[in-house]
């Protein structure tokens, strides 16, 4: 670990703290908003295609993307984690609110996935379009 | 390479403060905006949730799909009116107090001139539709409306910045605050110009 | 700190106990509800099953929540003020995310296949009625049948009936909680659902939608009956009225079709052909008057064309300006169609 | 306790004087008037939250007299509606959301070692705001004319055609009068919490209530335009005849529920959030440790903020969407319990680890755990689609939503009524009466609310005036109606003892309970400016660590007491790194004067008086710039060149 990165490499670190610990969050509001605008309002329209695109499948790219998008937010926590163990006494604040948020990424992005996940099975057994 | 990697993923780099160092009245600004470009948000999205369940026709049959050269140059005096705001509030952060004032001067034309062409613009469609014809009547005038109420609260802010610059004894290099924030929320409304253009004027054409 | 306040503190909480255990004994009064734990359709019957399955979990963790906090309360309370660390999180993460997960999953996956099944409607060429929810009164008719009634439905038994819903005004919900969970009238859109009892009887439904003043007051009966007793309604519906047969009836037929009434209700076979009211070809043989507002008997039914104002306040039917000796001859006539 | 002696002031008797004289009041209606101070906005909020909630109870009591017994005549259906309807409006409104924001203000500078909140003409706004909406929304009871078609106010019945007259319109002006206050509040918390923590305090030292307010300041932010855009929209649609919700004319009823719901279910979290945060402040003094799994419990709060935006349509499951789309949401809604539980359980094991002191407050976090999850098991059945359309708008969910929010919020309100009445009036209450009180309201709300469930189940719909007494509903209702009058009588027994406390309570001590915050290290009630010499904070307990307290007394660094002005510290957003001193602003007619003009503009668009409105505006945008002004300076102090 370099002891003072430069002025790049902070912003990168920063933005792949942020990552770490929202990452998730945005993943699954961009599946739910996706997947249930598409659906609503493809099947209003009196239809099961999207441009051509079995809405079947419109609806599963909007489960796998942000399903995968997690995951690597999810890694990313990891590796924050990782980064701020162990947290002693006296070190530097910043590491242990790191830790703190790391933490709350973990969980956060396990929690999602889990959400994303439990609607891909509802794409399984249900037709996209049944009232 | 994989240095630049590694120094980003060690735990200096992680650990980074971002944001880091702004004043109580950037947030406070910046929170309003989030808050306002939710609202935005949610009256874009009422939109294209009537637009999708009206039928095949949109917009519905009775008026024609909006003309583009109008709003385009309307969009061509909006957005580029950000620019005399960033370039009056680097000025003033060095001091410089007429580039504030000629900056802001620029700005507050530009923005009259946006609002004189929607005024154009309305009164050659009140001929064809109005707010109560039906829903796309509802939706043009209040989303256009909206964000021209919005123009008209920026150039107020804008005005009234002028205002206290030409009085003297308001801003400097040491006190910019507000410029800062009205700056913002100027961006903001140029901004949201950016997502009607495509979405009342650009989406039907799609 | 307060050891001295325990037994006090104890018999405290034993009293609410004893309160409520007696207003429970005086609780279980009179009536038949209609209950969704009662179900008599397949609809219901999922739901009702899938209840027992969530009560009992719920009980389970409930049950764990308050041996835990039982436990703190008993062997945890000591005037100690020193203050202690450690952070034991596994019995938080085990007991708070790991265990929820799994119950959680389990019934998102139940609550899934009762999902799917509700969605399963009945066939295409099943038999199918229109509902359109009113303020305060259900329309019902049938496709292909000329006739309509009001806030009364009849279904054959052990067949999946189609039931689409429509609105004349505002929103409503069509709800049978012995047959099938509740479905929306929505403004502008047809909804559907559908039906299906498993034994004859009537169930009690409701408008669960608030839908303005007199929501309280729009209640319907669903009457499961054989294949042939459905069949000999839907015939009654497409016929005309039974016409008079004594001269009251006459007479009330006579006021009713030149007076007011006609201006809103239909009679079918005679020139009253309303249509802000409900269809009062068969009013003689409904089971209340204003949508469950009161019993449908003579004394009722002369109330509510006075002035129906004092019997569901808020109703659309205005006081009716009919002379006292005309009021027992229309009474007569409308007891007469059925 | 363990520290109940009076903290050694760090700062000298004339540094105390120029404190003073900066940021002290002399009482007069001029003061009265024009205070910014947050702990005397903060007890503001908190009285005229509590007359509203007095006024929305009193409209339950009597929606529960005539339901006491079935075809009951003693309402009429006209009266019930606006009942119900107000009722639901104030509480949720009017009450439940400035209760927690009283709290909020009152302590977040207090916890976090500020000494005021980071706009705090803004805060003296949002109160009269708040007060002016709420009587305006009030004042339509009387003439007859208040909102009637329940809380959510569903299309097409709101609309000009079902329901004519001035309800509607009272309702959905008085929701964005309303809103400008919660919206400004809500930046106020978040500045203030990322702004104005005392030097030390990083993310992961913030007290958990502090976390609770801002993550729900955050969900306001988010939450509130949507139903903001729904009443101007149902404005618009009533007065000046457009058609958003119109299907006759392309518009579409189903628009203002996704709307109003896209605010409405996380507002449920917006209420409960920061009363679970009131949870995790008052369980560490009564049980001598702080709260197992900080960092969970944190989790726990971010994760319920985010979801919660995204469950709303399990408020519409039976309106006859694609049953694809509710599965999403379906799942979401199932998944929100996970951090509802850990939360429950890291209280669970915060009992089970410490030493339980039980005193009133303690009691309320009880009855909280005990109510709260009842609400929450029935809360997860309504994530799944099928049940949820058998029970919704039923009596089940209303006995859902009330184990919710009072267990969720008016428990844990009455926990911190108890828990902090010392530190806001100075002044110990009496506890006899506190546990009287308590047991009638545990007792009461079960009372009422548990037989909800059952005449739910056993068919009876929600909002009904009345109801026949052929379903067998009556015994239940008249249980639940007992039950209402106990709760009330509960209710009545606190006010009986936040009076007693203040006219006869035994003086109360800094710190009475050997609380772990930092409220706890200054006077009861603190003086003007909160804390002699701001603290640097140490650890997440830093009136448990002497380091910490140690800072504000003998360890004293001048630069932290900042005497020679109106002053606070800013610090870093997310270390808590000194940055600057920053200046405060004193007393202004300003804010009163501001909310006085906004009223007349709401009052005005409610009586179509358009030209009157139009000046208001022109008024409320010349306050404004006034109050934004900037002062004159000398070139040299503003650094100007040219």
């Amino acid at each position: 670990m370099s002891a003072h990165p430069g002025p790049r490499a902070r912003l990168a670190g920063g933005l792949l703290f942020w990552y770490a610990v929202l990452g998730g969050a945005v993943a699954w509001a961009v599946h739910l908003l996706a997947g249930w605008g598409v659906d609503e309002l493809t099947c209003a329209s009196g239809s099961d295609h999207i441009g051509g695109v079995p809405l079947r499948a419109a609806v599963g790219a909007a489960v796998a993307l942000p399903a995968l998008a997690t995951v690597g937010a999810l890694l990313a926590a990891v590796l924050l984690w990782r980064r701020t163990h162990p947290p002693s006494e006296g070190e530097d604040r910043s590491v242990g609110r790191g830790r703190l948020l790391a933490v709350v990424g973990f969980w956060s992005n396990l929690l999602f996935l889990t959400i994303i996940v439990l609607g891909g099975v509802a794409l399984l057994v249900l037709p996209p379009c049944q009232r | 390479m994989s240095g630049g990697v590694r120094a980003a993923t060690g735990t200096a780099a992680l650990t980074t403060e971002l944001p880091v160092g702004r004043s109580t009245g950037w947030w406070g600004m910046v929170m309003f905006v989030v808050t306002e470009a939710t609202l935005f948000a949610c009256l874009l999205g009422s939109y294209f949730y009537l637009r999708f369940q009206s039928g095949d026709q949109w917009p519905p049959p009775g008026i024609a799909p909006p003309t583009l050269l109008k709003p385009l140059v309307m969009t061509a005096v909006l957005l580029p009116s950000s620019l005399p705001v960033i370039w009056a509030e680097h000025g003033i952060r060095k001091g410089q107090r007429w580039r504030l004032r000629a900056g802001l001067t620029a700005t507050l034309l530009l923005g009259l001139t946006f609002l004189a062409l929607q005024a154009s613009e309305y009164a050659e469609k009140l001929h064809e539709f109005t707010l109560t014809t039906n829903a796309y009547g509802s939706l043009f005038y209040v989303i256009t409306g909206f964000h021209g109420l919005h123009v008209l609260v920026g150039l107020t802010m804008i005005g009234w910045l002028l205002a206290a610059s030409l009085r003297g004894g308001s801003f400097g290099a040491h006190r910019h605050d507000r410029v800062r924030n009205a700056a913002i929320y100027w961006h903001f409304v140029d901004l949201v110009w950016a997502a009607i253009l495509f979405t009342i004027y650009l989406s039907p054409r799609l | 700190m307060d050891t001295r306040a325990d037994p006090t503190t104890r018999s405290r909480r034993l009293a609410p106990v004893a309160v409520l255990g007696g207003v429970l004994a005086l609780a279980g009064c009179s009536g038949q509800a209609p209950s969704a734990l009662d179900p008599a359709g397949s609809g219901a019957g999922r739901i009702t099953d899938l209840w027992w399955v969530l009560f009992w979990i719920s009980m389970a963790v409930f049950v764990e929540v308050m041996v835990l906090l039982a436990w703190a309360l008993l062997f945890r309370r000591r005037r100690d003020a020193r203050v202690r660390h450690g952070q034991p999180l596994r019995f938080v993460v085990v007991a708070g995310a790991g265990v929820p997960l799994v119950i959680l999953v389990t019934v998102y996956a139940l609550g899934l296949r009762d999902l799917a099944a509700l969605g399963d409607g009945p066939e295409p060429g099943a038999t199918t009625i229109e509902v359109t929810g009113h303020q305060w009164w259900w329309e019902v008719r049938v496709p292909g049948v000329a006739g309509a009634t009001a806030n009364e439905l009849h279904i054959p038994v052990g067949e999946k009936v189609r039931i689409r819903l429509r609105t004349a005004d505002v929103l409503h919900s069509f709800w049978v909680p012995q047959l099938m969970p509740k479905t929306d009238l929505i403004a502008g859109e047809v909804r559907e659902t559908w039906l299906r009892a498993e034994r004859a009887g009537t169930y009690r439904g409701q408008c669960a939608e608030y839908c303005g003043t007199q929501h309280a007051h729009m209640s319907f009966l669903v009457v499961a009956e054989p294949r042939r007793d459905f069949d000999a309604w839907l015939a009654r519906l497409g016929s005309p009225a039974p016409g008079p047969q004594t001269d009251a009836q006459r007479r009330g037929q006579q006021a009713f079709v030149q007076g007011s009434c006609a201006g809103c209700h239909a009679v079918r076979g005679t020139g009253a052909d309303g249509h802000i009211g409900p269809d009062l070809s068969d009013v003689g043989a409904r089971w209340s008057i204003g949508a469950g507002a009161v019993p449908n008997d003579g004394g009722h039914l002369g109330g509510w064309i006075a002035n129906s104002q004092t019997v569901k306040p808020g109703n659309r039917m205005p006081p009716q300006p009919v002379q006292a000796a005309q009021l027992p001859d229309l009474i007569a006539y409308l007891q007469s169609l059925k | 306790m363990s520290t109940t002696a009076a903290p050694v002031p760090g700062a000298s008797r004339e540094q105390l004087g120029r404190l003073e004289e900066h940021w002290g009041e002399r009482p007069s209606l001029r003061a009265w008037l024009t205070t910014v101070d947050h702990k005397k906005i903060g007890r503001r909020y908190l009285v005229t939250a509590g007359l509203f909630f007095a006024l929305a109870g009193l409209s339950a009591l009597a929606m529960r007299t005539q339901l006491a017994r079935p075809e009951s005549r003693l309402l009429s259906p006209q009266e019930y509606n606006q009942l119900f309807t107000m009722h639901g409006t104030a509480m949720i409104f009017l009450f439940a959301t400035p209760m927690l924001f009283g709290f909020g203000n009152f302590l977040v500078p207090l916890l976090i070692g500020a000494r005021d909140m980071a706009f705090p003409k803004l805060n003296a706004l949002g109160y009269w705001i708040f007060l002016f909406a709420g009587l305006f929304m009030w004042a339509s009871l009387p003439f007859g004319a208040a909102p009637n078609a329940g809380w959510f106010a569903y299309v097409p019945l709101t609309g000009q055609q079902h329901t004519p007259g001035l309800h509607m319109d009272v309702y959905s002006l008085g929701l964005l009068f309303l809103g400008i206050a919660t919206t400004a509040g809500s930046i106020n918390f978040i500045v203030t919490a990322l702004k104005l923590r005392a030097p030390g305090m990083s993310l992961n030292r913030v007290p958990l209530f502090v976390w609770a307010i801002v993550a729900t300041a955050f969900m306001v932010i988010f939450a509130l335009p949507a139903l903001n855009l729904d009443n101007a929209m149902l404005f618009l649609d009533r007065r000046f005849g457009t058609h958003f919700f119109d299907p006759a004319a392309g518009g579409n009823v189903l628009l203002w529920q996704h709307l109003f719901w896209i605010f409405g279910h996380p507002d449920v979290y917006i209420i409960v959030m920061p009363a679970l945060g009131i949870v995790s402040a008052v369980l560490p003094a009564f049980t001598r440790r702080g709260v197992v799994g900080y960092v969970l419990v944190v989790f726990a709060i971010v994760a319920i903020s985010i979801i919660s935006f995204g469950v709303w349509v399990h408020h519409m499951f039976a309106t006859g969407l694609p049953r694809l789309s509710y599965s999403f949401f379906s799942a979401a809604s199932t998944i929100i319990t996970i951090p509802s539980g850990i939360q429950i359980f890291a209280w669970l094991a915060t009992m089970l680890l410490g030493r339980l002191v039980v005193r009133v407050p303690l009691l309320f976090v009880i009855g909280f755990i005990v109510t709260f999850v009842l609400g929450g098991f029935t809360g997860t059945m309504f994530a799944l689609t099928a049940f949820d359309q058998q029970v919704t708008d039923s009596y089940f969910v209303v006995a859902h939503f009330h184990y919710v929010l009072i267990g969720g919020a008016v428990f844990p309100i009455l926990a911190a009524i108890y828990y902090w009445l010392p530190k806001i009036t100075g002044r110990m209450y009496h506890e006899g009466l506190g546990r009287w009180a308590f047991w009638l309201v545990f007792a009461g709300m079960h009372v009422t609310f548990f037989p909800m469930h059952l005449y739910g189940l056993f068919g009876m719909p929600r909002r009904v005036y009345t109801y026949p007494s052929e379903p067998g509903w009556d015994g239940w209702n008249l249980v639940s109606t007992i039950g209402s009058y106990l709760l009330a009588v509960g209710l009545l027994l606190v006010v009986v003892g936040v009076v007693h406390a203040i006219r006869r309570g035994r003086p109360a001590p800094p710190d009475p309970w050997g609380g772990d915050t930092l409220e706890w290290s200054t006077d009861s009630p603190p003086k003007s400016y909160n804390f002699p010499v701001l603290p640097q904070v140490h650890s997440l307990h830093p009136n448990w660590d002497e380091s910490s307290r140690e800072s504000m007394g003998a360890g004293a660094e001048a630069d932290r007491i900042l005497a020679d002005g109106r002053t606070t510290l800013l610090t870093s957003e997310l270390d808590g790194r000194r940055e600057r001193e920053v200046e405060m602003p004193g007393s202004s007619w300003q804010p009163l004067l501001l909310a006085l003009v906004m009223l007349l503009f709401f009052t005005a668009m409610l009586f179509a008086w358009y030209p009157v409105a139009a000046v208001a505006a022109v008024a409320v945008a010349g306050t404004v710039a006034t109050w934004l002004w900037p002062p004159r300076r000398p070139d040299r102090e503003l650094g100007v060149s040219a």
